[in-house]
């Protein structure tokens, strides 16, 4: 097993792997940029190391200035977390190269599924359903719209290099098509560097359920179950469940078996997420595989009771997985929302600021995953997720009564937060039901009046 | 020098900056290194002024770094290991007292197995050397402490 | 089902009252002292009614204006937590006079159970081993010196009234023997109106081990395994675990049947807990009963996976106990460190006060069950008990890695806490091979230095 | 008496006391009342003095209960129903401009079927009745407003 791990991330997730780290026995370093000395992973890491300045692209994601603090804290292993530098095939490439771990898969894995298109081939051919569109990136409008006309409309039109949502566009006919296939390359070139883009099928009522796998470096992958992210605002996930309130034992078994083939066919090594749509039949399309460890990870540790983070070290440190398949069971419901510091009246705008008021959920059956507290100042630089409520129970109605009382009792004084709409959608009859798809959001927002959204005024004034 | 361990953060000017240590078994105790913020300690260091904006976890920043008239830092412009000099039998590229200009060579900073000279970045004389030879480094750490010319 | 609930307490207890009532979409209300106006089972009620000043004979314990705050505020249960008038048969009466629906056994069971000696003899009777000891109360001192040499040295004199460690003596021969006698009347009549002692053998290496009982108004009575709560400093526990270290599944079996015994011969409704004490050869008596939800009930609820809080207002309510016997499992090991605002290095002095910084522990398999939150001013007037962090995992090795990394975690700034004292417990070589009986905080206090147990001085200073 | 409702606590005088209220399904709503502290809102009452010791949910003692000279309230004892006459036929005890004693009478609070004669306790002159006849009241809770002798 590793002595020591260097945590490339901050925030929750930094905590998050640190807490692991301390219940394994692992000492722990953490990075951090000069806006994060106040932050609770550089003071309950056992060392430190100011790795830049506020801005990410200084601090975070200086793959040089980690690599560094790696060689002089003369760690085994780097834990990149999620975001940052956590998909980067190069940074995993250098730290191969520097003979320290990076707790994730190869670098040649992260570069071969970082291609979405290359991801779907290769899906594609270990037989696994794929989202009907073009073969690969497309490059001439014309055979693009004959592509687009073959598949039928509505078509989407995706950046090759895209991901969580950016760089989509919809095309609901031919003439819409021709505009929007030329918009989506502009963009692409702009935003990633890379014009490629490719066509895509949409799917009706698509509800987005997720696999969680484990492989290890003797062979063996298993798969953890669903989940289900269908509560999306703008692609970002803000509501995760387990199980699927639509699964069905034989969906499940297809689904399961679905993201094992294509996890074996890349030879998938430590814990890895294979993304699905479902559609309104019970139809199931690959969409893509994150190679990394997911914000939404504590639904899967809930529900089925294995604890990933862990479970990524003692992979990445050569141990055999020691999980077999048929054990793996949801024993619970799990659900999680995703709070951040925005101000959903007023467009979902950042919402940084001095913590001034913080008392997080408690009792039997919540987990809170958060590195804030009283007084804590929420930089602007960085993701406006400040934490995650986990309710979990015996049943989905008891994981959302639990979630409602968890999210009515969270009180966070002196910034906006996304609390109260989140709970709206917790206490919604749609949601309830289960019949949320991608759509939800959108369709929620429009029906429900803001004021519902904002923070009671004693939530944000001062004190 | 990848066996440079965390331990040997420490700074010798005990009162410049804080930091926690956590070792396996213990609370956190609060050590003299120049990493990051230790917990609400009373400083040991001269505050006289006005208390700053409240912070939790005091730091460098907020509890050691005021200004002085005609004083300031060379600080380290990335993470790695410090040299006074380019090779252990060569002398020290600057020692207190000596006069430096922006672009003169301080000491070199050991990067991914990259050499890279530190440059003075102002003009002044050497006050006091901050870090040991061979000691790590973090970025934005004090190196040398100068008065500004 | 009930409509709305009383919370007749304070504190955690308050608060964890109030999560089950919402859960279970239960109005709530709480009553508070003025001492306790920034208290959160204040706020996060859904109403609010000031009972006296900060005294608890004022407040708290002034059954008459709780009882009046029950009839303005209309509602349809007390739930009076742990302490105070939860264990007063007089409270329980007066609820049942006026309608209130009482959460807990009859004013009845709650005076049988009440009077030590009384209990002792029923659980006799139901023929369950009881410590040897005089029968009931013993008045003159030789035929108490007589009682005590057929029981054999050493022996413990006991106050009929006592509990809880208070009004207890212990001698080990004949002269020492005379004097604790007469000490031990003196101090019962003084600390609780009544003279009254009892004498019993004193157990050699004695492990406390409780069972927990449901019983409902339908006649079903289950037990939901045992706590071990040996680890007490002064007859108050700090630690207790479930399932027990030294447990076999025999021992269980004959103790379960034991409490379920004693609960059906007092026909038991409701939560309740029968304290045994455990000898080194695996002998176990039956000590006393405890008519109310305890402190550690968490331990259970985390270990078996059953909310007793919910369990309790069903049975209140009427609804029959849908869980079996044979269904109640320990799905993993749970442990629960009390956390108290107190100074373990100077005699644990109790330290009210401003919290000026606070993060209480999270993540993968920790609870917390706490009404603190950072500026929140502990008032001095009631237990040092300020917070209780349980957590759990497959394994007992576990659940204590896990407990030692979230009391390493949470940082409670402005006051004094036993969290260092708690995680040097939790660290002790002795403790983790579940050698632990109730000598040994004594054993443990003496044989490590007290530096340890002091908060680092960042602890205590202000900001 | 006993199908007073907790909603039913809000008092005339808007400025005196606030109090949060949840209902099932909201969020805190700040109402008047006179029981507990809401959370941090910037509470609407004349508070023009140097700021308490910090408070995180203010409280009639921390915002309003400001000395004012020669005033003072003639507060509940006691947890009830509050009745301003012997009788609904009867008048009221006291009005405002009524000059009372320590002993004068100046209400009848039931709490547990049990009609309490409550006494002013103070000399003065009522200068306002802050509860509604038949409404409950709680331990604390200001009953009338006086001009003290």
């Amino acid at each position: 097993m590793f002595g020591k791990i260097l945590i490339a991330n901050r925030g929750e997730i930094a905590l998050r792997i640190i807490r692991a780290c301390k219940e394994l026995g692992i000492r722990t370093v953490a990075v951090y940029s000069e806006a994060d000395e106040q932050s609770l992973h550089v003071q309950l890491a056992d060392g430190a190391i100011c790795i830049g300045p506020a801005p990410s692209t200084e601090s975070y994601l200086r793959a040089d200035r980690i690599i560094s603090a790696a060689e002089i804290a003369d760690v085994d292993a780097i834990h990149p977390g999620y975001g940052f530098l956590s998909e980067d095939a190069d940074f995993a490439e250098q730290c191969e190269r520097c003979g320290i771990k990076f707790i994730g898969p190869t670098s040649a894995t992260i570069r071969d599924m970082g291609d979405k298109a290359r991801a779907r081939d290769m899906a594609k051919a270990a037989g696994v359903p794929i989202v009907p569109g073009s073969d690969g990136p497309i490059e001439d409008p014309n055979e693009a719209l004959e592509v687009a006309k073959q598949i039928g409309f509505p078509v989407i039109i995706k950046a090759v290099s895209g991901g969580g949502g950016r760089g989509m566009r919809l095309a609901h006919n031919p003439v819409s098509f021709a505009r929007e296939f030329g918009s989506a390359k502009i963009e692409a070139e702009k935003a990633f560097g890379d014009g490629s883009v490719y066509i895509e099928k949409y799917i009706e009522e698509p509800r987005h359920i997720e696999f969680q796998i484990l492989g290890d470096t003797h062979g063996n992958i298993i798969h953890l179950g669903e989940r289900d992210c269908s509560v999306q605002r703008r692609h970002q996930k803000v509501i995760e469940e387990a199980p699927s309130p639509i699964m069905t034992d034989d969906l499940r078994k297809r689904m399961g078996d679905a993201a094992i083939k294509i996890a074996r066919a890349v030879g998938y090594v430590n814990a890895g997420t294979i993304e699905n749509l479902v559609d309104k039949h019970g139809n199931f399309y690959f969409i893509e595989m994150n190679t990394r460890i997911q914000v939404e990870h504590a639904v899967t540790e809930e529900a089925v009771g294995i604890d990933l983070v862990k479970e990524q070290i003692r992979i990445a440190a050569g141990h055999p997985i020691t999980i077999k398949q048929e054990d793996v069971k949801f024993i619970r419901h799990a659900i999680e929302v995703r709070i951040c510091a925005e101000n959903p009246a007023r467009n979902f705008a950042p919402s940084p600021g001095r913590v001034n008021l913080y008392y997080p959920p408690g009792g039997h059956g919540v987990r809170v995953d958060s590195h804030v507290y009283g007084e804590y100042v929420i930089p602007p630089y960085y993701d406006s997720m400040i934490s995650k409520v986990i309710t979990f129970g015996a049943t989905r109605e008891l994981a959302l009564d639990r979630m409602s009382r968890a999210l009515g009792e969270y009180l966070i004084g002196g910034i906006e937060t996304n609390i109260a709409f989140t709970r709206a959608i917790i206490r919604d009859h749609e949601f309830i039901k289960g019949g949320a798809t991608t759509k939800f959001i959108e369709d929620f927002f429009s029906r429900t009046p803001k004021e519902l959204f904002s923070s009671p005024p004693s939530h944000s004034d001062g004190k | 020098m990848r066996r440079a361990d965390l331990t040997e953060f420490e700074i010798e000017d005990q009162g410049f900056k804080l930091r926690i240590r956590r070792n396996g078994d213990e609370r956190p105790v609060v050590t003299s290194s120049n990493t990051p913020p230790p917990f609400a300690v009373s400083a040991p260091e001269p505050t006289p002024q006005a208390a700053p904006p409240p912070v939790v976890f005091p730091t460098a920043r907020n509890t050691v770094a005021l200004p002085e008239a005609g004083v300031s830092y060379i600080k380290s412009p990335m993470v790695g290991t410090f040299y006074r000099a380019a090779a252990p039998e060569n002398p020290s590229f600057v020692n207190v007292g000596d006069v430096v200009t922006e672009t003169s060579v301080v000491c070199i900073i050991e990067a991914m197995k990259v050499m890279n000279d530190i440059q003075a970045e102002a003009r002044g004389t050497i006050l006091e050397a901050l870090v040991e030879n061979g000691k790590s480094v973090e970025y934005g750490q004090p190196l040398f402490k100068i008065k500004t010319a």
